[in-house]
């Protein structure tokens, strides 16, 4: 708790991912064209990309600010442990950006024309991912953290991992949207938030260590 | 005596200080009237049912969503050239009050979509370009509150703000272009031949009065409470200087 | 008294309730703020007065 | 306090210093010398645990070090109190009233961290130290950009309050700090490149 | 010229841009499902939002490195003129990512299923259209230069602006995908084009002046 | 070459310093001196025209001025030898040979600017002032982490072949340079908060 009040105060706030995953939503059928029918199609797989991105795009601040400072070698050798410490940081990103996307995605569901029975569960399935999101992406940001121009490389190294989560997550909304069951695809998600949640913290924490040498 | 004397901010308070209750006062007499008059007093249109009631928001707010874009603009402007404090933030000021006018527009907009269009949201020019509209106001808002310098925030708000007039302008031509609309034509304006009845056409006029006059009310109160932050930020400044030379 | 809005009333009425209530928020706020920093300038003053 | 015991260090994998070895028991300080790139900030970084050393080991009671660079870990958007209290925190302490006085930071409480010149950066860089409460200091040119009343302030404070009640610093400087400290020269420890052992691509030579 | 070498040598490579581009149109078929039909009828939409968002992601790098290092105030009182520097930024940021884009995207059309007449036109339209991307975010990314956690800041500054050339580009390549005519958006698009490349580097030297005092 | 008269400064809308006047002709340099956060920074930054004054004038040949602070302009991925090349660029000339002796850069010619010790990025700052030739140097605190050794042979380096050859330098330090300049304290300059005018609050008082 403490650590996640910390956290938030040290990054400062995100806040702003909401505002690009909206826009990436908004730009969607500026691309595709305003046909109804194509944006209900694509809707739900728009929305968990644009999740998705918002999330990444977010992640480089995770550590960067406090690389640029110096925090960083002065947390790694204060009496906090570093896993709690990355943990922090993944649990600020999700309070920060995971948690105000699922509470926007249903406003930015009916921009994109998505069927009525698919709000619920594509809701449900960005509450179940979004945390899984910012967990490997607290590890993708202490692998890049030392690095100019870390940015995209992150993002190379963090798309791949999130490819699971995407599928998952998109393919709960999406069999919704058809009315078709979804429970599968939902269940796979929650195991994949807890093992990331479970395990990145750790992961995280030998990056950010080697990084720091 | 020119008129860039009320762009002193000591002037400006004076002057504006009487003027706020009034124009609270006037903006809520001609919206109770206007809206009461509206909703209690006139008939159903035929095509839209009762649902044409919803044009006594609608109009005024999307009307000031523009408007005050426009204000904003001239006021940046002035900012630029002349580099009057009050302009630049009476342009802040008027920030938020142009958003919520843009949020109401879409909000009753979408309401009405639902039972005219059946739908909540198409992309319509006309509620698109309203979209990125708001796109423009929350950038230029979160500008202004990224830097901490007044005057570097004034300064690349103002920037920010001439090139996205250009750009909202292309946007609305580019959004023309890409879709054709459902959306009602202006047939507010006076010569066109098939206007709004007149039954709805005067209690309309009197909301838009009310819009306007709240619009005015907001921005000069805004105004005043950012050069009262202003000031204290003044005054703790030079206490700390003289207490540092002390 | 209360006009009848036939099968629209939710909708007129919502949108309504949505205008007047962020207006009223806005209001709201602006006065909020309004009062809050006329009261630390009035505190300002007194502390730093010449 | 703090054993060193023949500790090689290397940087960017070319070793670097070999064989510093010394001992400060509580109350005392060490002060590095040596010409720029001899070694001294990689030897503070791996006394401080951040890189491994290459041979040799550093002794020190769990929790007591601290290490303090250049840039110390100053948010630009908290002011200069909530940088010190959130440092506070992360130690599980709270600010002590006299941190303002030792480091004259009084008249910047409410600044932004951002908005501070270079010598009043560096004070709430050193005012961190006051607060985080750890014994053994390890800083790396704590004075830089200091004008001559605050090194001497800071000399003082860490005379009085730190070495004084048992801490223990060592400290790199190229500037004389008015210290009552032992100076170690690292200029004869510097790594031999045909005897030192261990850089990360020693196995290829 | 030798400003366009300079800002590339100083700026560093950002390459990584394409590499995301690549990304993004990978990750639309697991968000969106595998149909074909589905996915040729977005394809040019997507693979301009990508490009876009491609675009986007690498322009924070454009200034920022020059900030922390403090290059910008000694360019600045150096005999180039700052818009000719903002300038050559965009230019440098056009090759190391609109220009790699603009070659890409065929290969990657062919992923998401592009019907074959949209190919020359969608090329086309990048091409005429990713200069003014860079233009526009040299401008973006000099108003942001001095701000940490800039990042999402010029996202939601930026992408407004881009709308009319998104629009534009893709209505083009959408145009050519159904056999439509498409030479009224490809004129459009090269008229921002000019447009930004004359304007904006003077708005972008105006807001690096502002941030640099 | 560089008129200073009745400059006066402010940072962040704070006027910070007024009336500040000198006058340097050829092969002459002053010495600023004060406590932190007096103005030094804001004075140099004022007359290299980062900056604009709040009142005064500075008078200098056009493009003759040039101003280096803590930040060099190092780009952490170029060599030592391509980060001069670029700067030699920018200003458009080429290297003198004569830099790589004069701030003992020979053995790093070929290192990554990212790699450099504290002193060593320092030395590479100073450097970039030999290679683009300008005439009047604004130095903020240019031997901050540098070794006595090197502070000497940057003062020897600015009294032969900058002051000697007619080149004009205004320093700001708390070091002794060892050079034979007057000093200039602004302590006495400091603006007075209640007469000052032009701060960008000013309107607001
Ligand atoms: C979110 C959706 C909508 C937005 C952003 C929007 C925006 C606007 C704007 C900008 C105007 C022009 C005001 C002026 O004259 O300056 C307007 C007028 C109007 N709108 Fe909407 N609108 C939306 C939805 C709707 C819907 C669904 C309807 C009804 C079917 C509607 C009916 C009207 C009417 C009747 C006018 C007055 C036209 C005139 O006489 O000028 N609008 N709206
Ligand atoms: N990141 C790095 N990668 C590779 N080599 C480095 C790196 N940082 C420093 N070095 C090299 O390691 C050596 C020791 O550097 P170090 O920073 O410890 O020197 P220092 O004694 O602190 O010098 P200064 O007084 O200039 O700060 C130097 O020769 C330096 O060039
Ligand atoms: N970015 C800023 N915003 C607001 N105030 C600032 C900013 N930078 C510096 N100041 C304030 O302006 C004053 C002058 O700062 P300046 O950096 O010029 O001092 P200095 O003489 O260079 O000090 P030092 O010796 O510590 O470098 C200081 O009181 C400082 O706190
Ligand atoms: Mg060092
Ligand atoms: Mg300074």
């Amino acid at each position: 708790m403490r650590d996640l009040r910390l956290a938030i105060r040290a990054g400062g706030g995100f806040g702003l991912g909401l505002a690009f995953f909206l826009i990436v939503v908004v730009l969607v059928p500026f691309g595709v064209g305003p046909e109804r029918e194509v944006l209900a199609r694509i809707a739900p797989g728009i929305l968990w990309v644009a999740a998705l991105l918002a999330a990444l795009l977010s992640l480089d601040r995770l550590f960067a600010l406090d690389w640029e400072d110096g925090s960083l070698p002065l947390l790694a050798t204060a009496p906090l442990p570093l896993e709690g410490v990355a943990l922090a940081k993944a649990g600020a990103h999700w309070v920060t950006t995971g948690l105000p996307l699922t509470l926007a995605a249903p406003a930015l569901g009916v921009l994109l024309n998505l069927p009525g029975p698919a709000f619920g569960p594509l809701t449900l399935s960005l509450a179940l991912g979004t945390p899984a999101l910012s967990a490997i992406g607290a590890f993708g940001a202490a692998l890049t953290v030392g690095l100019r121009r870390g940015g995209l490389l992150l993002s190379l190294l963090v798309l791949p991992l999130y490819v699971p989560v995407l599928i998952f997550g998109a393919e709960a909304a999406r069999r919704a949207a058809e009315g078709l069951p979804y429970a599968t695809p939902v269940l796979m998600l929650a195991g994949l938030a807890l093992g990331s949640l479970a395990l990145m913290p750790f992961a995280a924490a030998v990056a950010l260590r080697v990084n720091l040498r | 005596m020119s008129i860039w004397e009320y762009a002193n901010p000591k002037k400006f308070n004076e002057t504006t200080a009487p003027l706020v209750p009034w124009l609270f006062g006037a903006a809520c007499l001609c919206l109770v009237v206007g809206l009461v008059w509206g909703f209690f007093g006139t008939p159903d249109a035929e095509r839209f049912e009762s649902t044409v009631k919803i044009i006594y928001l609608h109009v005024p707010s999307a009307m000031m969503a523009i408007n005050a874009w426009a204000m904003m603009l001239v006021a940046s402007l002035i900012w630029l050239i002349r580099r009057h404090h009050v302009s630049a933030l009476a342009a802040r000021a008027a920030a938020p009050v142009g958003l919520t006018m843009t949020l109401i527009a879409l909000l009753t907009g979408a309401i009405w979509g639902q039972p005219m269009w059946g739908t909540w949201w198409a992309w319509d020019p006309r509620l698109t370009s309203f979209l990125i509209l708001f796109l423009f106001y929350l950038g230029y808002m979160a500008l202004w509150e990224a830097i901490d310098d007044p005057d570097t925030a004034a300064d690349l708000t103002s920037v920010l703000c001439m090139v996205g007039s250009v750009f909202a302008i292309l946007s609305r031509y580019a959004v023309n272009f890409w879709n054709q609309g459902l959306h009602q034509g202006a047939s507010l304006s006076l010569d066109a031949e098939e206007n709004v009845a007149d039954v709805f056409w005067v209690p309309l006029l009197v909301c838009i009065a009310g819009f306007v006059l709240l619009f005015l009310a907001l921005v000069l109160m805004r105004t005043r409470t950012e050069i009262a932050a202003r000031r204290i930020r003044a005054l703790e400044a030079r206490a700390r200087a003289v207490e540092a030379r002390a | 008294m209360m006009p009848d809005l036939g099968r629209y009333a939710a909708e007129v009425l919502w949108s309504y309730a949505g205008g007047l209530g962020l207006l009223a928020v806005l209001v709201g706020l602006s006065v909020r703020r309004a009062r809050k920093v006329a009261a630390r300038l009035a505190e300002a003053e007194r502390r730093h007065a010449r | 306090m703090l054993d060193v015991r023949g500790l090689a260090v290397a940087r960017g994998g070319v070793p670097v210093l070999e064989g510093v070895s010394f001992r400060l028991s509580a109350g005392a300080a060490l002060v590095l010398r040596g010409p720029n790139g001899i070694g001294k900030t990689t030897l503070l970084r791996t006394i401080a645990g951040l890189q491994p050393a290459l041979a040799g080991e550093v002794e020190a009671e769990a929790e007591t070090l601290a290490y303090a660079s250049h840039r110390d870990g100053i948010k630009a958007t908290l002011t200069v109190a909530e940088n010190l209290a959130f440092w506070a925190e992360v130690y599980g302490r709270t600010v002590p009233d006299d941190v303002w006085e030792a480091f004259d930071l009084h008249d910047l409480r409410d600044r932004m961290g951002g908005t501070l010149s270079a010598g009043q950066t560096r004070r709430l860089g050193l005012a961190r130290l006051g607060v985080i409460g750890r014994r053994v200091l390890l800083l790396d040119e704590p004075t830089v950009s200091l004008d001559a009343a605050s090194v001497r302030r800071f000399a003082g404070w860490l005379a009085e309050r730190h070495l004084g009640a048992g801490g223990v610093a060592v400290i790199a400087t190229h500037i004389d700090l008015g210290l009552d400290a032992p100076e170690l020269d690292l200029t004869p420890y510097r790594a031999d490149p045909h005897t030192a052992t261990g850089g990360s691509d020693e196995a290829f030579l």
